[in-house]
């Protein structure tokens, strides 16, 4: 393998991981206030078909994208109110989302599959993108590339640098606690969960604005289930997220990469490889019990009722 | 006390508050002066909490108003209440462990009471210099002791210069001495005029140090006293009402041959914060009640969950049952062959919320009412409301959840089910944590009765004054030790208090298990 | 008069524009040809398990008078419904089974690959184009080598790098397949998948590409060079008159250029000229019947002798290829 | 004013009543689409959820759909009543019709009576190895049982779809991803003349009995409720959560596997890369919509059979796309659990306003 061929796999590696960067920054955010949503399918496919559906009829990529926000943003309130007010299983809740947006995404997007669209074009960043290996790498993307490390490092710096990030980790270890000393749990929550929708949303439209660029029928294959698994990947660290995201866009890429350079593994294996991966890290990830206790969110999961407080 | 002014710092006049299923305050009203410690008083349920959180605005009353300093607030979030100089320590520590000390005082700070205070972390020493706390900022807070987390929460309301301080029952978890140091800081606090709302059910606490005393009882007022003026038997009197029975002393006993043996016991921790266990050695006869004393969360956990097997870890050669070893063993196993546990919490562990009385009978009881794996329902049911007469539990029948019961009559209920298995060895924790008095008796007649029929029984407490009832011999656990186990007569609560806090611990390894970040 | 009732199974949504979405065209011609004359019917996204057997015998209790299925694993299916309604008709698409009241239909489509195979190799400045493979199926394999052969007539120097996507239709999965590729040096993309994803791919790096099943110039305007277009119009519309006339009867059909069920669309009018002449030459070669791309001395890739000197494969031979040309270095996976 | 208030002990009524409300209210909800969509809404509700049992041969494809659907539940409603999180019935399923398959095609010129039994249990034993290994993962190294066993259901597609197109396919298939008929010693008879209803569908209502009786009567199932409705009381009573989860999550895996195997030697008749449409997702639904209760479920697959069968005749008959049914199912999930809010609380009305 020459050098080029490797800043080529490299950069599609990273284009292949941003929408799963999107997704599970996401969703660290929302399970940091210790809500699971397990909805990240269902509402990452409504982004990308409602992004599609908006940009194909505005003619605007830039319209695509905040529909798709909003999208998200609805889909993850349908979500918020079910868990959050009325106490529903979050683990439930979430699958139903993900059925709910399979079914609805392909019902609204019937009408465009197979229509295509102005996606954003790459733009090399000056400077940047003349350092050699790394500005072809990281600094010849598209703007959603560029927003999706602007976001990486605003959420790092928010989580652990400011208040905001200081409440949203009380709220997720021990709500009661945070409702004592007066932190508006539900709200908190709400906003986690919102956030994890707008960023589903996002991720969605990244997949039809972008990677393709079209719509098609459950086109994100599962992004948003290994979202969540990246999620314990990263032990809930964001910075980790990124670096996870584009090991599992390589992963993905793999199997066709080395079929080109003649393989004769069967392809068939080899698209195996992205998923054996995922549960050896997680495998790996969580045997530490004691340290996984430490660094997941002790609420995650668990209902909150403010009306219950002992 | 000294009289500031006359204006009254708080006032709360006819305060209501529903919860489905019970009122739980019903018209209270109280009024405290500035620099006045003011007892609340009051059963389990009395409505002590509930009437501390509708001040510090967790609680939102359905009626009543609250005048402070003269002026009528609506006190609607807590924010509001600290805002008012109003400050709180739960009777549940609202700590964040994951989060170091001065993060969690940051986060009860609005952002102009941190811009007035500047550095935090240089209050937060200078204070805790001032009233001699010994709180460091940069600790997380899962590495403190019960103690410290204690005096964390006081530091979070101190920091904010609070001129009501609201402690929901403080005591509990602190050792005698801890308990002194904090009556310090409170009195001081008093002179510098800031009134304190005090909550506990230690009498002799509220006759040394409060000012005056709010008696509730189902919700009501029901009297009022200046407690250096009452013992604490006039106090108790006025709490419960009229009392049937009292615990007379009761007579020692002396065991006889050993039942079970602990050796050598040394266990990591299991979860990041809990107490790891450090070369524990005991043994427990048949016919004595041995006590265990110590603040919560210096072991007594992990103990019983590796004595009981719910601590899956094999222990060979540690624990030995009748000079069997059953280190190994597994829980199911263990209860074959004779031992029962009555564990601290009662719902959620000792009985399974959800479930009928019959089930949580069957909980225990695998052993007569199972055939070939199925399950003999009628025999069962007809054993579980004979237990329901035998130790007059009320509830409406055997196939009343466990969760509608009164915390009392379950744990009568819990009592019964494993003293029914007729065991050579019970384990029991808190058995009147939280339980009325009258069934507190029931449960120590029934405690007494089973070490007569020669039972060894393990008595885990936070209580000491019901181990120096009950025990024959005592031993405390600090930070995973065990102390010398002494008989109760060679000993004192002085000499007690002392081992909770560790004194009989030679070389200093106490909270060794710092900085697990 | 009642009209003739139709019905049509369809493996993918018909806005695939590609596999489903030519049978729905062939669908919307027949009606517009035979006008109240028939009456037609279809399912789509009907999956090739168990529910297919359901879907083809309710279509048939429906009182369709022929049924058309047009995917592979319809074939089992088709067959079991067949027996049981020996009155109605069916046709299977691709399949290799036959009765009494169900034919078989095919696309000569390897006819289409070999032009495409001669056009990339005569386009491509680096000598390597690449495959992007749905599935290792005879079908796909034939046309793989159909491809090579055209590229080797007019390039001896050509490379082929294959890459097995996996799918039929999956615009994800495939831009990442035509990514490798072109990573790796290809200029020309040629694909058996569906979605128009690899031309878009290609247009992006300003590359050249093939579209195939139907016509996918609008996708890429620059990239595109031609599309092969599957049309099924003029086999439906047969069939159809058939069973009107009473004269329909079960065989196996294989249609290509000659039949006008393969047709070259939208070639891209800024090919230099000498690539425009030689499609045009081979299209009327095949076309006329005077040109098989399957005629020997054709050796396999071990080096066996795969298709003897002076014959064409026959129907059968060519349904059963499952070997690759020499020349081709990889394996046939699974 | 209408208000909500915790009730003080859960009704009864409600737990009964809420799926049928849910129910209701996504019909309600039908109805508001088909009106959007210019469908006749009682015309495409008839076609969707009457006409599926209009005749003998609907009802009894009804009953091939539903015997898939129903075993999965099945499990899964033992597993979610021990709150094991297991998502992996659709890999479960699929490993049991590899498995399956493999043993079926190995007796392909057999005309023994034991092929099929044999068979069966390499279906069966295929589910539960996929069942078992999320679950030592879990239970060794804890990892979070949701994800494996969404991943192993991915590895389970491929690991099928590559047998398919490799060691199992059809020699004489032309190379196409089939593999051959299977033999008849290895099909599940068909329990009545003309119509697909198999030993399959039977082995499912069966099995629902059978997990009934286990939960209700037995000290396992006793076990089993303990351990999913209060962790630390089954630990304190001493009953082991490894056997407990090993239990449920094999149950669940030998139920799918067999629900996989019945699919391929049952109604398909051979192995083909698209043996099931999502069963295993959607049983997830049915077990929920079953109220976790096993004989729940059965009533619940034989509503989410007739939505299934009635997406296809929407199609046939008014041209309702497909992707209804999965909106629908999500729908209706939607509104069972909010329905599920009325167990635990009521609406309390009063006329003053409350401050
Ligand atoms: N959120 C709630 N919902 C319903 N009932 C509640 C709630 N919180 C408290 N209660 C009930 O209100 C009553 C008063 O409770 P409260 O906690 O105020 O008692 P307390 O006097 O502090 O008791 P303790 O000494 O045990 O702390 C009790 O009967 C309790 O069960
Ligand atoms: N993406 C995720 N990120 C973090 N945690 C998750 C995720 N998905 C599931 N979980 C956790 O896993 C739980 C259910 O999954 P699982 O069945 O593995 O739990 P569990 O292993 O029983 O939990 P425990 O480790 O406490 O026993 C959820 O309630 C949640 O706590
Ligand atoms: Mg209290
Ligand atoms: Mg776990």
């Amino acid at each position: 393998m020459d050098s080029d061929l490797i800043v080529q796999i490299l950069f599609a590696a990273v284009k292949t991981g941003t929408p799963l960067l999107f997704i599970a920054l996401g969703e660290v955010i929302c399970e940091k206030s210790g809500v699971l949503n397990l909805g990240q399918e269902g509402m990452m496919l409504m982004g990308a078909v409602v992004g599609f559906l908006a940009a194909y009829g505005t003619g605007s990529a830039g319209l695509g994208v905040l529909a798709a926000m909003l999208m998200g943003c609805v889909m993850s309130l349908i979500f918020a109110v079910l868990v959050l007010h009325l106490g529903a299983n979050q683990v439930a809740t979430g699958l139903a989302l993900t059925i709910f947006g399979t079914g609805l995404s392909a019902f609204i997007g019937s009408g465009v599959v197979g229509q295509t669209i102005q996606g954003f074009q790459p733009i090399a960043i000056p400077l940047l993108s003349d350092i050699p290996f790394i500005g072809k790498i990281l600094f010849s993307h598209d703007i959603l590339v560029y927003s999706s490390f602007a976001m990486t490092f605003a959420l790092m710096f928010v989580v652990n640098k400011t208040r905001i990030g200081l409440t949203l980790k009380a709220v997720g270890e021990n709500p009661h606690a945070a409702n004592a000393i007066g932190i508006k749990v539900l709200r908190v929550r709400y906003l986690a969960v919102m956030f994890g929708g707008v960023m589903a949303g996002i991720s969605g439209a990244y997949m039809s604005l972008v990677y393709t660029p079209m719509w098609v029928e459950n086109m994100t294959a599962g992004r948003g289930w290994i979202a969540l698994a990246l999620v314990v990947f990263a032990s809930w660290r964001v910075g980790r997220i990124m670096l996870g995201a584009y090991l599992f866009g390589l992963a993905s890429i793999m199997h066709l990469v080395l079929q080109g350079l003649g393989w004769s593994i069967s392809p068939n294996l080899l698209a195996m490889l992205p998923y054996v991966a995922t549960v050896v890290v997680m495998v790996i990830i969580s045997a530490d019990k004691f340290k996984e206790k430490l660094l997941a969110p002790r609420a995650l999961g668990k209902p909150f009722d403010p009306r219950q407080m002992a | 006390m000294k009289k500031h002014n006359l204006v009254s710092r708080l006032e709360l006049v006819n305060i209501t508050k529903q919860y489905p299923g019970c009122l739980a305050n019903d018209n209270i009203s109280i009024t405290l002066m500035p620099g006045e410690i003011h007892a609340l008083l009051g059963e389990n349920g009395a409505g002590k909490s509930t009437l501390v959180k509708t001040i510090y605005g967790v609680v939102a009353p359905d009626k009543g108003d609250i005048i402070w300093d003269g002026k009528e607030v609506n006190i609607k979030s807590p924010s509001i209440a600290r805002d008012l100089g109003i400050g709180m320590v739960f009777q549940h520590f609202s700590l964040f462990e994951t989060l170091t000390v001065s993060q969690n005082i940051e986060l009860c700070l609005s952002k102009t009471q941190l811009n007035k205070i500047g550095d935090l972390a240089a209050r937060i020493t200078q204070l805790s210099e001032e009233y001699g706390l010994n709180v460091n900022p940069s600790r997380y807070v899962h590495s403190l002791s019960i103690g410290e987390r204690q005096r964390v929460e006081i530091m979070r309301c101190l920091v904010q210069s609070v001129k009501l301080l609201i402690l929901d029952e403080p005591t509990s978890v602190l050792t005698p001495q801890e308990v002194s140091g904090l009556f310090g800081v409170l009195r001081t606090l008093s002179e510098e005029g800031c009134s304190i709302l005090f909550i506990s059910h230690k009498l002799h606490e509220v006759t040394e140090i409060c000012h005056k005393a709010t008696i509730l009882r189902g919700g009501k007022v029901v009297d009022t006293c200046v407690p250096n003026e009452e013992t604490p038997a006039s106090i108790a009197k006025m709490m419960v009402g009229d009392l049937a029975e009292q615990d007379a002393g009761y007579a020692k006993k002396e065991g006889t041959e050993r039942a079970f043996n602990v050796e050598n016991l040394s266990l990591p921790a299991k979860q990041p914060f809990g107490t790891s266990l450090k070369n524990i050695n005991f043994e427990l006869k048949s016919g004595e009640i041995l006590g265990i004393a110590g603040v919560a969360g210096n072991g007594q956990d992990e103990l019983m969950a590796i004595i009981s097997g719910e601590d899956e870890r094999n222990v060979k050669n540690s624990l030995s049952l009748d000079s069997l070893d059953i280190g190994h063993l597994h829980a199911g196993e263990r209860r074959k062959l004779g031992m029962a546990y009555v564990p601290e919490e009662r719902l959620g562990r000792g009985a399974v919320p959800d479930m009928s009385l019959t089930e949580n009978t069957l909980l225990t009881h695998s052993d007569g009412f199972v055939k070939n794996g199925l399950v003999e329902w009628q025999s069962i049911k007809e054993y579980t409301s004979a237990l329901i007469a035998k130790y007059k539990v009320k509830c409406h029948g055997e196939f009343s959840e466990a969760k509608s019961l009164s915390g009392g009559n379950l744990q009568k209920f819990i009592m019964g089910r494993e003293i029914g298995q007729n065991p050579k060895v019970l384990i029991c924790a808190h058995p009147t944590w939280g339980v009325d008095v009258g069934a507190a008796l029931a449960i120590h007649q029934a405690l007494l009765e089973l070490r007569d029929q020669g039972a060894a029984i393990l008595l885990i407490s936070e209580d000491i004054d019901e181990l120096f009832l009950l025990a024959d011999r005592m031993a405390a656990v600090c930070d995973g030790h065990l102390s010398p186990v002494v008989r109760t007569e060679a000993t004192n609560i002085d000499q007690i208090g002392q081992w909770m806090a560790g004194t009989f611990i030679n070389n200093s390894s106490l909270h060794t298990q710092e900085a697990k970040a | 008069e009642e009209p003739l009732k139709v019905g049509f199974v369809y493996v993918g949504p018909v806005g695939d524009l590609g596999w489903s979405y030519e049978h729905d065209m062939g669908r919307k011609g027949l009606e517009e040809y035979f006008g109240d004359k028939v009456k037609t019917t279809y399912v789509e996204n009907v999956p090739e398990g168990a529910d297919a057997e359901r879907v083809i015998t309710q279509l048939a209790k429906a009182g369709n008078d022929l049924i058309f299925t047009t995917s592979f694993g319809f074939m089992n299916p088709t067959v079991k419904v067949a027996k049981r309604f020996p009155k109605v008709k069916f046709e299977h698409a691709t399949g290799y089974k036959l009765d009494k009241n169900l034919g078989t239909y095919v696309l000569r489509t390897y006819e289409g690959r070999y032009i495409s195979g001669v056009t990339a190799g005569m386009m491509t400045k680096t000598n390597t184009i690449g495959y992007i493979g749905s599935f290792p199926i005879p079908e796909v394999i034939r046309d793989i080598n159909a491809a090579y052969m055209g590229a080797k007539s007019v390039n001896p120097d050509v490379k082929m790098k294959i890459v097995w996507a996996n799918t039929w239709y999956d615009p994800g999965k495939e831009t990442d397949a035509a990514n490798a590729l072109m990573d790796q040096g290809v200029d020309v993309m040629l694909q058996h998948t569906d979605s128009p994803a690899p031309l878009i791919a290609a247009e992006k790096r300003g590359l050249r590409a093939i579209g195939q099943a139907s016509d996918q110039s609008k996708f890429a305007p620059n990239a595109h060079i031609f599309s092969v277009r599957d049309n099924w119009t003029p086999y439906y519309i047969k069939e159809v008159q058939a069973v009107m006339d009473g004269t329909w009867k079960s065989q196996d059909f294989w249609g290509g250029f000659h039949d006008d069920m393969l047709t070259l669309a939208s070639i891209n009018p800024n090919l230099p000229k000498d690539v425009r002449a030689k499609i045009d030459a081979t299209y009327a070669a095949i076309k006329s019947g005077e040109f098989k791309p399957f005629t020997g001395p054709i050796k396999d890739n071990k080096g066996n002798v795969a298709v003897p000197a002076n014959h064409s494969l026959t129907d059968q031979e060519l349904a059963q290829v499952n070997w690759y040309v020499e020349g081709i270095t990889d394996e046939i996976p699974h | 004013m209408i208000r909500i208030q915790a009730r003080t002990e859960p009704s009864s009524l409600m737990k009964v009543a809420s799926p049928l409300l849910a129910i209701t209210l996504t019909l309600i909800f039908g109805c508001i689409l088909f009106s959007a969509i210019g469908k006749s809404p009682s015309q495409a509700l008839h076609v969707l959820l009457i006409a599926p049992l209009a005749d003998s041969y609907n009802i009894g494809e009804m009953f091939v759909k539903m015997g898939p659907l129903l075993l999965c539940a099945v499990g899964l409603s033992l597993c979610y009543r021990a709150n094991m999180w297991n998502i992996g019935a659709e890999g479960q399923l699929l490993a049991g019709a590899l498995g399956g398959s493999a043993m079926a095609l190995y007796f392909i010129d057999s005309e023994s009576a034991f092929a099929l039994p044999i068979t069966l249990l390499a279906g069966v034993a295929s589910g539960m190895i996929w069942a078992a290994i999320p679950t030592f993962l879990k239970l060794r190294f804890n990892s979070n049982l949701i994800l494996t066993t969404i991943m192993f259901n991915y590895i389970a597609l491929y690991l099928l779809i590559w047998a398919v197109h490799g060691p199992l396919r059809d020699p004489q298939g032309f190379g196409f991803p089939e593999s051959a008929m299977f033999a008849d010693s290895t099909l599940l008879p068909t329990l009545f003349e003309s119509s697909r209803i198999h030993l399959g569908v039977a082995f499912s209502i069966v099995s629902a009995f059978i997990a009934w009786f286990i939960l209700s009567k037995s000290h396992l199932g006793f076990q089993i409720r303990v351990f999913g409705s209060d962790e630390p009381a089954a630990r304190y009573a001493g009953f082991s959560s490894k056997k407990l989860s090993w239990f449920v999550m094999l149950f669940a895996g030998a139920l799918a596997g067999l629900a996989g195997v019945s699919e391929t030697t049952g109604p398909i008749g051979q192995l083909v890369p698209n043996v099931s449409p999502g069963y295993g997702y959607s049983a997830i639904i049915v077990a929920y919509l079953g109220r976790l209760h096993p004989l729940g479920a059965i009533l619940a697959a034989v509503f989410m059979a007739v939505l299934y069968m009635g997406g296809d005749l929407a199609q046939i008959e008014m041209g309702i796309p497909v992707a209804v049914v999965s909106m629908f199912q999500g729908v209706l999930l939607f509104f069972l659990l909010a329905c599920d809010f009325f167990i635990n609380n009521r609406l309390a009305f009063s006329n003053q306003a409350t401050n």
